[in-house]
């Protein structure tokens, strides 16, 4: 694994200024871990926003058609049955089952979708590199690689920022 | 997310120029109706018809407004309170929609089959202990004398509170809301059926009240998202941002599909089970209305769903005040479906320049009420506690 | 092929006989068959035959069903003319037979007697062949032996008798075939053997009254339909008295507005008791029982005092029954000629009065003829006596149950128990052969030959349509056997016919072949010398000096009746009888003490309250229009013997009868009641009685329908202007079936019930289950009552599903299993039901019905089944109808129009290249309707008899304001009432 | 940041720090169970246990060992079902709506809501199985392929209910799960043992706090809850047309599908109270599940109750306004007919009584809470039974009317569903954090008033 520095924060208003100081040094930050979302971090990072919602949408439509398509051609093609004087096609009874599914597919497209785009999933092994982000510390990762600064003075720069614990992970190790 | 300094608001100032505007609109209104009657001399119940209609519209505006003010205080929600005075002003109106009510009183008789007590058949006599004119006239005085009170009192504690701050007037913009709740949620419901529900005497449906609620929600909400855009313009509120468009667009998203929610439930079940005493009412409007009927479900469900659902749109002024429109539209169409077949009837109902023309009238009356009512206080209630939360919050 | 031989087919034809050519288009009587059938019958047809070995048909061959034998092709139903008689019930039927089954009965509309229906016992009656509790071998002290030692023991013992001179007594109901009355006189010279007759419910008192007053004992015959007015005192003559069946035929063409002339009858019933007759009556008068006697008096002398004929001297009935009679008296004068009064009592003086009446009507020789006369009901008390005075040496007891039925058992339990030798000839143990030494089985009607002569020269047939099941002998093949007459008993009838009857005709050249003809037919009429009558005014007299002797009742008079159901208790081993509601009281299973409203408040008792009356411990039960001071009570229950546990209900009410001077009474007063505090759920599946004002059953009164014929029905324009719809009707092409019922002409018989029950292979759910409202029936007959408690008007109303066309059961079910047929039938995929009974709920109708628990062990689960009746034994199992699928638990079941039988017919007609004719096509309930009140048919043919009945001002949908649209309509009812 | 007005009531007490949030909620997870959990466990498996036998009993004798019948085809079975699934309202509404409505107070039952609604839904699903006659062949309403092209009826109510009651369940649980992950890792972090670790890291997904994720994170949890939010209105809509679809009075009317979703949101917030009272007490939550959340959702039940009364007021006048006398009847004869005892237990408990609530005072104690909320719970039941079966015991024809009797084989199943959800709500407490640690960690700065970090070694006094 490549040598990245890491120091901590104990509070995301720290935290976000350090972000930015970095960002305004014009240094690239590999990942930020914080065990819970802060707001505006992502704005700091510049992150675009996320795709989740079109493909929800997408799949959204998919489910609904299909669904609708189904029960339509069931009733006209399939096996028209004369069902207690209703009309082969008697769409508002299609209402329901046509918005279920709108819903069911929406929501596990996008489900699958996070899990792939972030890499997750079950049994996924992380590279957890202090267990305390997932408590209480914010933790700010730099990468030597993707920066043309030493390790040395990456740690300076995130020092600089106030973190505290910095340390660092050489590609040996 | 930074502060942005907020420019310092400029003051609204009902003028002249306005007020000419204002003038025109109304003008155009009352010759619409001038010719209606004496050039086109449509009969006389098309007539009534639109001013019952229009009537109606004024009012839910006003009242939508008061209901969405008073649920956002018991919510405890912050969003509002930069656009709160626009609700509060919207709400004073209600005691002036009497007026245009009674304008249209000499046309009951028109209107409603079950006033003529001299020949009524057996179903609307079973009915009649309800649905009699001095019953009905005591009930319609009852709904305007306590939703007045309520729009006038809660106003008044609201600017109190600008002068000389007090937990106590919030405390008791609190409870009126509460009381105010408990009231509308009979009220709102009679109203409908005594105002629109009985125009068709024999249909009945039981979530009438609340289908001709969420209909008057929205179009409250959608006067309220054009004001606000309009002022925003003008620099009269400032603190307004994308947030709060974002939150005015979602619940005109939201709650046109609650409407259309309602509509589907209503329709589904009465089309599902199909008994004539129920199927009578939607025949008459799929017949003889069929365009009208689609183009409804189109303006005030398709529309606004498809054309809200990104996050980009509730936050773009112009676009969001255009939808608003057409929403707007859409509404004064579900009313029109409401009375029309009933009291008119397919034969002489139809949209002409009455019923295009008339609206300007009402729309004026409206927005000249408005804009005094605003006019007499600050634009917004800077020492209500949570005036600062309120310009500073995000959407996530 | 020719109309005669449709159904018509006989055993002969299956027998080698040279001399008779078979008659031709044998093959295209019995119906045509498809795949479906053919795979069942495979199925069931060799599983039956595997169960019974010995199922055969009467020809002396086994039937292999890998060869097929000529007279039987799988899956086709042979029809065969016969005959049913018990008691009060005789109808000319055709038994249908499926692959050696007889599974169904029907009508035989040639008959000149019972053309129109049956009534249910005859349906229900194809039960008691595939009873399980028969005697299958001939019993001594209830050892088996067989029929050679019991032959030969028998006989030398008789001999012994007959020398010693003791008499030899042959114990038998009444006996209508006049070869049997040939061969009894013969057996009685042989074994100087005395010759007795025995009705549990007789008639004596009548036949004396009428020997009385015209001279002859004969029981005349009468004509309803010939009468304008009908007073019935206390006759229940649609439901159980002398003829019922044939009443209701004529009775119901007076009520037809449809086809008739408006010319209806009116009918008033004096009664007590709420009787299936008095709840059909345009108007009801609510009498004491005991005032019975004054009532006709006092009729008598109203009519004598205005024909200034001398008037008699008798004390008045109650003021309120006067002027309520004062209608009646104007009504019967007004028809004069044209009207009959008739009583049920068999108190000879009561019946002296009405023939005194209905002489000085002139209804002799119009509603009451003495041409063909009746010829059951020969049971006489006065006779019995002396049997029982004889001490014979002899009994032999043949199809009668004295011990349990008469009210004096005790003397003839005691006589049978000391005579010598005694034998019962019986098809099920019952009281009386538990007490005789000899017990010969004999087979049911259904495995029997014989002939019958119910009323005089109309001489009908029965022939089997079954082997023996068990090792049974016909009576008279017992007597054939002791008089060492080697022919068989079938010759002996043929040979007897063709010295009698064949003389008598005119048609048939050939004795043979007139026999063919006549079993073809099932019927033979010949001349009937009229009886000639004269009329003796001064017993008239003495009828009153009796009258006036009777001493005042005092406290409660219990009346005793017939159930239309049970009867006088040969019902009680046939669970089909037993779960069919009362017609009036809508109870089954049980009988139970009918109180009136006013008493049961005075008494704080409601349905179910155990009272006691003098020696009888009996729920009671509040019966509006019951006259306060009498308590009816059902015969024919509470039978012990011979019945397995299951099925015994009821009380035995007989030993409340009483004779008086020597006639059989079924009235007694002087009774208390007492609450005993306990109680006991019937099985009520009617809870609530009134209409709660809504327009379900609707009426009129004559005058008002004169006017317009729509009266009464107004609702139906009115709905009908108001119906809108979301959307269109479908389209049905072709056929398109519906049923009109007219409420005018059902009587609420419950024939139709029966007959569904057997057509549709019904499971029978016991006492239990109809108590908690688990009940099958795919028809029900409604039954509400108008007006006061006191004496209320009845409506009635058979409803089954009324094949909606916007059916909401079909709307809500999950997996479609229930949907629209292309001709409008509602239809229902049993295999497809998962049973949410979402249908069910959904029904404004409540008709259709779910298996509960596995009634017919059709499903898969084992040892969970529920069967009280034991309805799912082998051989009861014998009853189903191929045609219809057993159901599983689980699953919802409802009527469907009999669609085997439209398929049957339609196919039927393709075949024969033509279109199907109106009224061809019967479903059961229909078919077995004795008044004609259902009528089926193709609503798109608009000659068809139902479209025009469905076009009649009259008829209305049931909750039509719902826009269900039914293809079931209703005729408005039309009382005759001023 | 946000900012939030000092007027309002902090969300959680105590001042926490994030690690005491974490170590907080976690703590039941870590500790061993007590007597106490162990004799719940036990007393409802065994109850279920029951439940499942009379289960078994039904299937294999029928439908006729209940005390349904001809006219009331539907009783216990039936009630239970939608009581259940309104009481799986509550969930999906909580972390759904109010997420869409920023009410924050809602990270802290959210949680818990959601499992509850879960196992609630399971219960529900039962109902509909066990009340088929032929449950063997309960498949048929699925539309799957066959030899004979046979497919489902759509038009059927029931059938709707197959897809909303499977949508529902399968989306609430991806929404609970997925709302789990990030707490999940957390626990994982702080599992001593080696095997505990594998497990929660197999079921955290590898979670590991990046911003990416979480970004993402909350934009689906965002776009769930505007997926789940209608979900949860078409589901009792749906419940609530099979009734309103009918033809039978009180049964077939419009206003149906608003007043079962709030009647369900009712009772669903019923349950929670009722739960969480209790929880918060035995897990030792108080500081996290305050009186400031139950007032909050006092108030939602005030709400939701008063639409329901006034939904009940309606039915009841148009059924006269109607002038049809079919539907007058039917709702004399809910108020005065046999049943009237159930129809004025229903009001007094879900009308009346919440109607306390306006008093602060009542909606601030816990123990009248309590209280009331079994009360509304048993009117709620009481609801549905007046529905389902004083509805059809007296229809259209008199001559078929009947009564209604339940049997011990309905009750023993009832109570089976008891012990079903009580067992799987034990489990759930000891193995997944009651309360949403990272939404609460999100919140908690707004609730307190000083600096939330922990110190650590090497940190400058003067930074506190």
């Amino acid at each position: 694994m490549e040598a990245i520095v890491y120091g901590h924060f104990t509070d995301e208003l720290e935290l976000l200024d350090a972000v930015k100081a970095l960002k305004n040094k014009g240094i690239r930050i590999a990942d930020v871990r914080t065990p819970f979302p802060v707001h505006g971090l992502d704005a700091a990072l510049k992150f675009p926003r996320s795709h989740l919602p079109k493909i929800a949408f997408a799949a959204g439509i998919i489910g609904g058609s299909l669904g609708l398509l189904f029960q339509v051609w069931v009733f006209t093609e399939g096996w028209p049955l004369n069902i207690g004087g209703k009309p082969y096609l008697s769409l508002p009874s299609f209402v329901p089952v046509t918005f279920e599914l709108t819903i069911l597919f929406a929501a596990f497209a996008m489900g699958f979708a996070f899990l792939l785009r972030s890499n997750l999933g079950p049994g996924k092994i992380p590279n957890i590199l202090d267990e305390e982000v997932t408590n209480d510390h914010f933790q700010i990762i730099l990468s030597a690689k993707n920066n043309n600064l030493s390790e040395a003075e990456l740690a300076e720069a995130l020092e600089a920022t106030g973190a505290l614990e910095v340390k660092h992970i050489n590609a040996e190790k | 997310m930074e502060k942005q300094n907020i420019p310092d608001p400029i003051p609204f100032k009902f003028g002249k120029k306005l007020k000419t505007y204002l003038g025109i609109a109304a003008g155009v209104g009352l010759l619409a109706l001038l010719i209606a009657v004496f050039v086109q001399q449509l009969p006389s119940e098309r007539i009534w018809a639109n001013l019952w209609m229009n009537a109606l519209m004024f009012l839910f505006l006003g009242l939508g407004a008061l209901f969405f003010w008073t649920v956002n205080t018991l919510g405890e929600s912050t969003w509002q309170i930069n656009i709160q005075r626009i609700m509060e002003s919207m709400g004073l109106t209600i005691p002036f929609a009497v007026i245009l009510f009674l304008v249209a009183f000499p046309g009951l008789k028109d209107l409603f089959e079950w006033t003529h007590t001299e020949h009524l058949d057996k179903i609307l006599q079973k009915k009649e202990a309800y649905l009699n004119l001095p019953f009905w006239l005591i009930r319609f005085a009852v709904y305007f004398g306590m939703w007045s009170f309520f729009a006038v009192y809660l106003r008044k504690m609201s600017v109190k509170n600008d002068f000389e701050p007090h937990e106590k007037y919030l405390g008791r913009l609190r409870a009126t809301s509460g009381w105010f709740m408990v009231f509308f949620a009979v009220s709102s419901s009679m109203a409908a059926w005594d105002w629109l529900m009985s125009i068709d005497a024999h249909w009945f449906s039981t979530l009438y009240g609340w289908y001709i609620f969420s209909g008057m929600f929205v179009s409250a909400v959608a006067v309220i998202i054009l004001i606000t855009i309009a002022f925003r313009h003008f620099g009269i509120l400032p603190n307004v941002n994308g947030e709060h468009l974002h939150d005015l667009g979602k619940y005109l998203f939201g709650f046109s599909i609650f409407w259309a929610y309602l509509w589907i439930s209503q329709y589904l079940l009465i089309w599902y089970s199909n008994i004539p005493e129920e199927t009578v009412y939607y025949v008459e409007r799929v017949n003889n209305f069929g365009t009208i009927f689609y183009i409804n479900v189109a303006a005030n469900f398709l529309f606004p769903f498809l054309a809200l659902m990104t996050r980009g749109a509730k936050r773009q002024p112009l676009y969001l005040a255009v939808v608003a429109v057409i929403v707007l539209i859409g509404h004064y169409l579900d009313l029109y479906l409401a009375i029309m077949p009933g009291a008119v009837g397919h034969e002489n109902a139809s949209i002409g320049l009455l019923e295009i023309g008339l609206p300007f009238f009402y729309i004026a009356a409206f927005l000249g009420l408005f804009f005094i009512f605003f006019e007499k206080a600050k634009p917004v209630p800077e020492n209500h506690p949570y005036f600062i939360e309120s310009s500073d919050y995000e959407n996530i | 092929m020719s109309e005669e031989n449709k159904y018509w087919h006989i055993l002969e034809e299956f027998e080698p006989m040279k001399d008779v050519r078979l008659p031709k288009g044998r093959e295209e009587v019995v119906s045509p068959t498809s795949r479906r059938n053919f795979l069942k019958v495979l199925g069931l047809g060799t599983a039956s035959a595997a169960l019974i070995a010995s199922c055969k048909r009467p020809v002396e061959k086994a039937i292999p069903y890998f060869i097929k034998p000529e007279e039987i092709t799988p899956g086709k139903a042979a029809y065969y003319a016969s005959s049913y008689f018990n008691q009060n019930e005789f109808c000319n039927v055709l038994v249908k037979v499926r692959d050696n089954r007889p599974i169904k009965l029907e009508p035989n509309p040639k008959s000149v007697i019972t053309p129109n229906g049956t009534s249910g016992r005859v349906q229900a009656s194809v039960l008691d062949v595939y009873n399980v509790n028969r005697y299958q071998h001939p019993q001594k002290n209830g050892e088996t032996i067989d029929w050679e030692t019991a032959d030969g023991e028998i006989v030398s013992q008789l001999r012994q008798l007959a020398d010693s001179g003791q008499p030899v007594v042959l114990l038998t109901p009444t006996i209508i075939s006049p070869s049997t009355k040939k061969l009894i006189g013969e057996f009685s010279a042989a074994f100087n053997a005395e010759w007795y007759q025995y009705d549990a419910i007789p008639m004596d008192g009548f036949r004396d009254a009428n020997k009385r007053v015209f001279g002859t004992t004969a029981l005349p015959e009468y004509h309803f339909e010939k009468a304008d007015c009908i007073v019935s005192v206390g006759s229940d003559f649609l439901g159980t008295w002398l003829s019922p069946v044939e009443f209701s035929g004529q009775y119901a063409k007076r009520r037809d507005l449809f086809n008739g002339d408006g010319n209806l009858n009116r009918h008033y019933q004096i009664e007590a008791g709420m009787s299936l007759t008095g709840s059909n009556a345009d108007e009801r008068i609510r009498a004491e029982r005991a005032d019975y006697g004054k009532i006709l008096a006092y009729i008598y002398n109203q009519l004598a005092s205005q024909r200034g004929i001398a008037t008699i001297e008798v004390p008045t009935p109650p003021q309120e029954i006067i002027q309520k009679l004062e209608k009646v008296l104007a009504d019967l004068n007004a028809s004069e000629g044209k009207s009959l009064v008739v009583c049920g009592d068999n108190n000879p003086d009561y019946q002296v009065l009405v023939n005194g009446i209905n002489q000085m009507l002139g209804n002799i020789g119009n509603a009451i003829q003495f041409e063909r006369t009746y010829n059951h009901f020969q049971g006489s008390e006065k006779s019995l006596e002396i049997l029982l005075n004889s001490d014979p040496g002899a009994l032999i007891v043949w199809d009668v149950n004295p011990v349990y039925n008469h009210p004096e058992s005790g003397k003839i339990k005691a006589a049978i128990e000391k005579a010598p030798l005694s034998v019962a000839i019986s098809a099920l143990p019952d009281e009386t052969t538990e007490l005789c030494r000899y017990v010969l089985p004999s087979p049911g009607y259904l495995e029997c030959w014989d002939d019958a002569e119910y009323k005089n020269g109309i001489v009908s047939v029965l022939q089997p349509t079954l082997h023996k099941l068990f090792d049974a002998r016909q009576a008279q093949e017992s007597l054939l056997a002791w008089l060492g007459n080697e022919t068989s008993w079938r010759d002996y009838i043929k040979s007897n016919w063709a010295s009698t009857y064949f003389p008598q005709q005119s048609e048939q050249t050939d004795p043979d072949l007139f026999w063919v003809e006549t079993l073809k037919k099932g019927e033979l009429v010949v001349e009937a010398t009229p009886v000639s009558i004269t009329f003796n005014q001064f017993e008239i007299e003495n009828s009153v000096q009796n009258i006036n002797a009777e001493k005042p009742a005092e406290d409660f008079t219990i009346e005793l009746f017939e159930n239309i159901n049970i009867g006088t208790g040969h019902g009680p081993l046939n669970p089909w009888l037993h779960e069919v509601p009362d017609p009036v009281t809508r109870i089954a299973w049980d009988n139970y003490a009918s109180v009136s409203p006013a008493v049961a408040r005075e008494m704080g008792l409601i349905n179910g309250d155990i009272v006691q009356l003098g020696s009888l411990t009996i729920p009671a039960f509040v019966q509006p229009g019951q006259a306060d001071k009498t308590i009816s009570i059902a015969v024919g229950y509470g039978r012990v013997k011979g019945i397995p546990e299951e099925l015994i209900t009821g009380v035995n009410a007989w030993p409340l009868a009483k004779v008086e001077n020597g006639f059989r009474q079924f009235t007694t007063s002087g009774f208390s009641i007492t609450k005993t505090g306990g109680h006991e759920e019937m099985a009520l599946v009617q809870g609530h009685q009134s209409m709660e004002g809504r327009p379900i059953v609707r009426e009129s009164t004559l005058d008002k329908w004169k006017e317009d014929p729509a009266a009464g029905n107004e609702l139906h324009e009115e709905i009908k202007h108001h119906h809108t719809t979301l959307y269109e009707k479908h389209e049905y092409k072709g056929h398109k079936w519906g049923m009109a019922i007219d409420l005018n002409k059902c009587i609420g018989c419950s024939a139709c019930v029966l007959a569904c029950n057997t057509e549709n292979n019904i499971p029978v759910v016991g006492k239990k289950e109809t108590a908690r409202h688990h009940e099958m029936h795919w028809i029900r007959i409604d039954r509400y009552y108008n007006g006061d408690e006191e004496n209320p008007e009845v409506v009635r109303q058979p409803v089954m599903c009324q094949h909606c066309d916007n059916a909401p059961c079909e709307n809500v079910c999950p997996v479609a299993a229930t949907n629209h047929s292309s001709e409008g039938l509602n239809q229902m995929a049993y295999n497809r039901c998962i049973g949410t009974r979402y249908c069910n709920n959904n029904c404004p109708y409540k008709v259709r019905r779910f298996n509960w628990m596995d009634y017919t062990g059709a499903d898969a689960i084992p040892n969970n089944r529920y069967d009280p009746a034991n309805m799912t034994l082998d051989l009861s199992r014998m009853r189903h109808n191929p045609d219809v699928t057993v159901r599983a638990k689980g699953v919802i079941e409802k009527c469907s129009f009999c669609v085997q039988r439209i398929q049957e017919k339609k196919l039927t007609a393709k075949n024969e290249g033509r279109q199907l004719e109106d009224g061809e096509l019967q479903p059961a309930c229909q078919q077995a309707c004795p008044a004609n009140a259902i009528v089926f048919g193709d609503l798109n043919d608009p000659n068809s008899k139902v479209s025009k009945m469905m076009q009649d001002p009259r008829n209305y949908h049931l909750l039509e304001e719902l826009h269900t649209l039914p293809s079931v309509g209703y005729l408005t009812k039309i009382r005759n009432k001023s | 940041m946000m900012h939030v007005s000092p007027v309002r009531e902090p969300l959680i007490n105590g001042e926490k720090s994030y690690n005491d949030i974490t170590s907080d909620v976690m703590a039941p997870i870590k500790a061993k169970p007590g007597k106490l959990w162990y004799g719940g466990l036990t007393v409802s498996v065994i109850v279920m246990l029951i439940g499942f036998a009379m289960i078994g009993y039904t299937v294999w004798f029928g439908i006729g060992t209940w005390g349904v019948n001809r006219t009331i085809g539907w009783g216990w079975s039936i009630t239970n079902f939608v009581w259940w699934v309104g009481i799986g309202h509550a969930g999906t509404f909580i972390s759904a709506i109010l997420l869409l409505f920023r009410q924050k107070w809602r990270t802290s039952i959210n949680r818990a809501a959601e499992a509850m609604t879960i196992f609630a839904v399971m219960c529900a699903g039962l109902f509909p199985l066990i009340h088929m006659g032929r449950l063997p062949l309960g498949f048929f309403i699925l539309p799957y392929p066959n030899t004979r092209e046979l497919w489902v009826n759509f038009n059927s109510p029931l059938l709707w209910d197959v897809f909303a009651i499977t949508t529902y369940l399968l989306v609430s649980l991806l929404f609970w799960y997925f709302g789990l992950i990030p707490d999940l890792g957390t626990i994982r972090d702080r599992m001593k043992t080696l095997w505990k670790k594998k497990i929660y890291n197999f079921l955290s997904f590898g979670w590991q706090g990046s911003a990416r994720h979480w970004q993402r994170h909350e934009s689906m949890s965002l776009i769930l809850a505007g997926l789940a939010a209608p979900l949860v209105l078409s589901v009792h809509t749906i419940v609530s047309f099979d009734f309103a679809t009918s033809v039978i009075p009180g049964w077939h009317t419009t206003i149906f599908p608003p007043y079962f979703v709030s009647g369900a949101v009712f009772s669903g917030f019923a349950m929670v109270l009722t739960l969480m009272i209790v929880t918060r007490k035995a897990l030792n939550l108080q500081e996290y599940i305050t009186v400031g959340h139950v007032e909050s959702m006092n108030k939602v039940i005030i709400a939701t109750g008063s639409i329901v009364g006034i939904a009940y007021i309606t039915e009841l006048f148009m059924a006269w306004y109607s002038g049809v006398e079919y539907e007058r009847y039917a709702f004399m004869n809910r108020a005065l007919g046999p049943y009237a005892w159930a129809y004025w237990i229903m009001m007094t408990c879900n009308v009346i009584s919440p109607q306390l609530l306006w008093i602060k005072k009542l909606r601030r104690n816990l123990a009248f809470t309590f209280v009331l909320s079994i009360f509304i719970n048993i009117g709620m039941w009481f609801e549905r039974f007046v529905i389902v079966v004083t509805s059809l015991h007296r229809d259209y024809l008199p001559s078929s009317w009947s009564m209604y009797k339940p049997t011990i084989i309905e009750v023993a199943i009832y109570l089976g569903t008891f012990g079903l959800f009580f067992t799987l709500f034990f489990i759930f407490i000891r193995v997944f954090p009651v309360i949403a640690i990272a939404e609460v960690k999100s919140v908690a700065r707004s609730s307190a008033r000083k600096f939330l970090g922990k110190p650590t070694k090497n940190q400058k006094p003067e930074n506190q």
